[in-house]
């Protein structure tokens, strides 16, 4: 077994060489499903504001904020 | 016709009232070109093999460095709005602009090359072919820059951008330049990658302007 | 007359296929690897070296690849100016930057043992860099402008003027190793593939352009859900609101609150 | 008689619908006043008729021919005034209006130069380089540039930004002279130009509600769950 990850001598190359790819692909998924339910939720939650808010036009002097 | 000779006046009389820009550009290209002999030691052989390289990759830093005043002042006073809209072919006065800024920049440039050649002890029988070679590939970098200083128009922190853009764009210049200049000096003959040079020059000139319009009217919508 | 429309037909194309995709990702990867880490044969040159090929080379196919898809959708925005096509290539460029990277990384680790060097100018190795330089130039001018559109039109243009020089670029790269480089250092296509290297090669190759493809699909998700909460941002729904809606929105200040602290 | 149409236009800016479904229609001697709230899309507008700017949707026409088939004819008829004068600092004011002139191939250009500036009342200035005119002259070298060549559409954007009350009346002669000559001008004002019985078109009519449009077009929603079917439910 330890022969297996010693890979005749090259071992940290070659694990090195993997893991960092794996690092690198995994991390950039994971990124992207991140923010891909970050901008979800708040896209869900602008999407129920919208559908609160019926067309009706009364004039209200802006709400400080 | 009469609209490309009117940019190019135009542009050179800005030019040369605004003074400044092609002695800057030609200042740049010696003092960076002087700070290799301090990083490298003053040995005459040793700067005699680099000189070659050295002067070409001044000289695209120095081409580049002018390349965002090329569309930017016009594109800030509305000037550049107006080009579009004027009833000439907006490629036509691209390339006008871009003749221009290779006559005040490229063309001092080659003035100055031989000069710093010989303060890099660069061997004699290889000025011609430096010059021949300059001739060709600065308006090539010209040419090529245009497409980056259109692109970056409205852009934030452009100047560093596009030399980001640009940069890469410039190698194969770089190295057919600087490869002819080393075959002049080694005795054999530099026509192989001079007429490459040409063939860069060429391609450039026929595609660049088209794409340098279109992003000069993308920064227009 | 709305462009908001027609990513509605992306999604409905890609959200059946998006299981399929990533479980293909998921095998063609677990194969490729055990293939590439226990069934395949020792380079009689390079020893166990040989099995960084598995990524370096895939992971070289994949920057090209993406950067010829950056391509094609900047030649398809400048055509039929589908926003779209800007996307995809705005959603490519990430993927095929860590791709080049990686192949480089993988390129510099193979380099060490083999030739006592973590980096060679080497022509392939250098035209990955420029690639790298090319990718990099990409995200900075797309994300460089205020307007999204404008840096994501800007960038195709970037990309199509790219995509030309690419060949020009490998040329004269080639050309300059040729001549500075001494005939004996080994080339990266030094061993010759074997068959049974051919297999695991095959399936990392197949198994990271399914990764690109499912990476492709979210992120262009993410694209289109970011332009759908900007354009509500600025449809002023929250300028004049009466009493009630105000009420509305502070149910979504805590909502999005309670979310956020899950 | 010419003739220029727009025909249910929609703009995009950004990600941002500015108007749509405007149309207008004008003859040889018409002039057009665009109104509206700011970001209504007046320069937007101006720009779409000049083809800076491509509509999202509708056509602009020409005497019937869409002007995006022939850009440089569009190009050669119309004199276009943005919000920037282009008045470059080293240059004096004669070379600034040359360039124009020489890029629209004006015959007798220095004559025409000479008219242009008195019409403008700047014509001792024309040595004087851009960087010490103060903004109203700049503003007047813009106009004087308008009319150099021959053209047929004037597209003036708040042309009267800067100058004073006299400089407006001028101005208003111009266009008066511009129109009597069978020239066709469209503009955008906040101050009341004085222009006889130009068409309005109101801007702000055609604006889309971006919450009601947004409702109707929520195709994306296979995002995620849609409040408006879950609430049907």
């Amino acid at each position: 077994m330890s022969e297996f990850f010693s890979m005749g001598g090259y071992g940290s190359y070659i694990w090195g060489s993997y893991a960092i790819t794996a690092i690198a692909m995994i991390a950039l998924l994971l990124a992207t499903l991140r923010s891909l339910r970050n901008s979800r939720i708040e896209r869900d939650q602008l999407e129920t504001v919208l559908q609160a808010r019926r067309p009706r036009r009364t004039k209200k002097a802006p709400k400080a904020s | 016709m009469n609209g490309f000779l009117a940019i190019l006046q135009r542009d050179l009389r800005l030019a040369l009232r605004q003074g400044a820009d092609s002695v800057m550009v030609v200042a740049f290209f010696i003092v960076t070109t002087t700070l290799f002999p301090f990083g490298v030691g003053p040995e005459a052989n040793i700067l005699a093999r680099i000189a070659s390289g050295v002067i070409w990759v001044s000289a695209l830093l120095a081409a580049m460095l002018s390349l965002e005043r090329v569309f930017q002042t016009d594109y800030e006073d509305g000037t550049l709005e107006l080009l579009t809209l004027s009833p000439v072919s907006l490629e036509l006065l691209v390339l006008g602009k871009v003749l221009a800024h290779w006559l005040t920049t490229g063309l001092p440039l080659i003035i100055a090359a031989p000069l710093m050649a010989v303060m890099l002890n660069m061997d004699q029988n290889g000025f011609v072919t430096l010059m021949i070679a300059m001739l060709l590939g600065t308006p090539a970098l010209s040419l090529i820059g245009a497409i980056g200083a259109a692109l970056i128009l409205g852009a934030r922190r452009g100047g560093v951008l596009v030399s980001l853009l640009v940069l890469p764009l410039y190698i194969p210049v770089l190295i057919f330049g600087a490869g002819a200049v080393e075959a002049a000096l080694l005795g054999i003959s530099a026509t192989a990658q001079l007429q490459i040079m040409g063939a860069i020059l060429l391609i450039t000139l026929a595609a660049t302007p088209f794409a340098t319009a279109h992003a000069v009217r993308q920064a227009m919508e | 007359m709305h462009r908001f429309a027609k990513p509605s037909v992306f999604l409905k194309l890609t959200d059946p296929l998006l299981p399929w995709l990533a479980g293909a990702t998921a095998i063609l990867i677990a194969t490729g690897l055990y293939f590439a880490l226990f069934a395949s044969p020792l380079d009689y040159q390079q020893g166990d070296t040989v099995r960084i090929m598995y990524l370096h080379v895939p992971a070289a196919w994949m920057g090209l690849f993406c950067y010829v898809g950056m391509a094609i959708c900047g030649a398809m925005s400048l055509i039929w100016k589908h926003p779209l096509a800007d996307i995809c290539a705005r959603a490519t460029a990430p993927i095929g930057a860590t791709f080049t990277a990686l192949c480089l990384i993988t390129g510099s680790l193979w380099g060490e043992p083999m030739w006592g060097t973590w980096w060679v100018w080497d022509a392939r190795l250098t035209s990955m860099l420029i690639l790298l330089f090319l990718y990099l130039g990409y995200i900075a001018l797309v994300n460089a402008f205020d307007d999204p559109e404008r840096g994501s039109k800007a960038g195709s243009a970037l990309a199509l003027v790219g995509a030309i020089n690419v060949p020009i670029v490998k040329f004269s790269v080639d050309w300059w190793n040729t001549l500075h480089q001494p005939a004996s250092i080994v080339r990266m296509d030094g061993p010759s593939v074997d068959p049974s290297m051919q297999l695991p090669l095959a399936l990392m190759i197949l198994g990271f352009t399914c990764y690109y493809f499912v990476l492709l699909i979210l992120r262009v998700r993410l694209e289109l859900n970011e332009r759908r909460i900007r354009a509500l941002q600025l449809s002023g729904m929250f300028d004049e609101r009466s009493d009630q809606e105000a009420e509305k929105a502070n149910s979504y200040d805590a909502g999005h609150n309670a979310e956020a602290s899950q | 008689m010419a003739n220029f149409s727009g025909s249910d236009l929609t703009c995009l800016r950004g990600e941002r619908l500015v108007f749509g479904g405007v149309s207008f229609a004008a003859q040889s001697g018409d002039a057009i006043m665009l109104r509206g709230r700011n970001g209504a899309g007046k320069s937007s507008l101006l720009r779409v008729m000049a083809g800076l700017l491509s509509p999202r949707s509708g056509q602009i026409c020409w005497d019937d021919e869409n002007i995006a088939d022939d850009r440089i004819a569009h190009q050669a008829r119309l004199q276009y005034l943005g919000h920037q004068d282009a008045v470059k600092p080293v240059l004096s004011v004669r070379d600034n209006l040359r360039l124009w002139g020489q890029l629209r191939g004006v015959k007798n250009l220095e004559q025409e130069i000479d008219t242009a500036l008195d019409v403008l009342d700047i014509h001792h200035l024309s040595r004087v380089s851009g960087r010490y005119l103060s903004s109203g002259q700049k503003r007047r070298t813009a106009l004087a540039r308008i009319l150099i060549g021959q053209s047929d559409l004037w597209l003036l954007d708040e042309p009267t930004v800067g100058l004073d009350r006299e400089s407006c009346g001028e101005v208003s002669r111009m266009i008066a002279d511009f129109r009597s000559s069978g020239g066709i001008v469209i503009y955008s004002t906040h101050i009341d130009l004085e222009v006889d019985n130009p068409v309005i078109l109101d801007l702000d009519k055609f604006a889309i509600p971006m919450v009601e449009w947004l409702m109707e077009h929520s195709e994306f929603d296979d995002l995620g769950p849609d409040p408006a079917q879950e609430a049907a439910q």
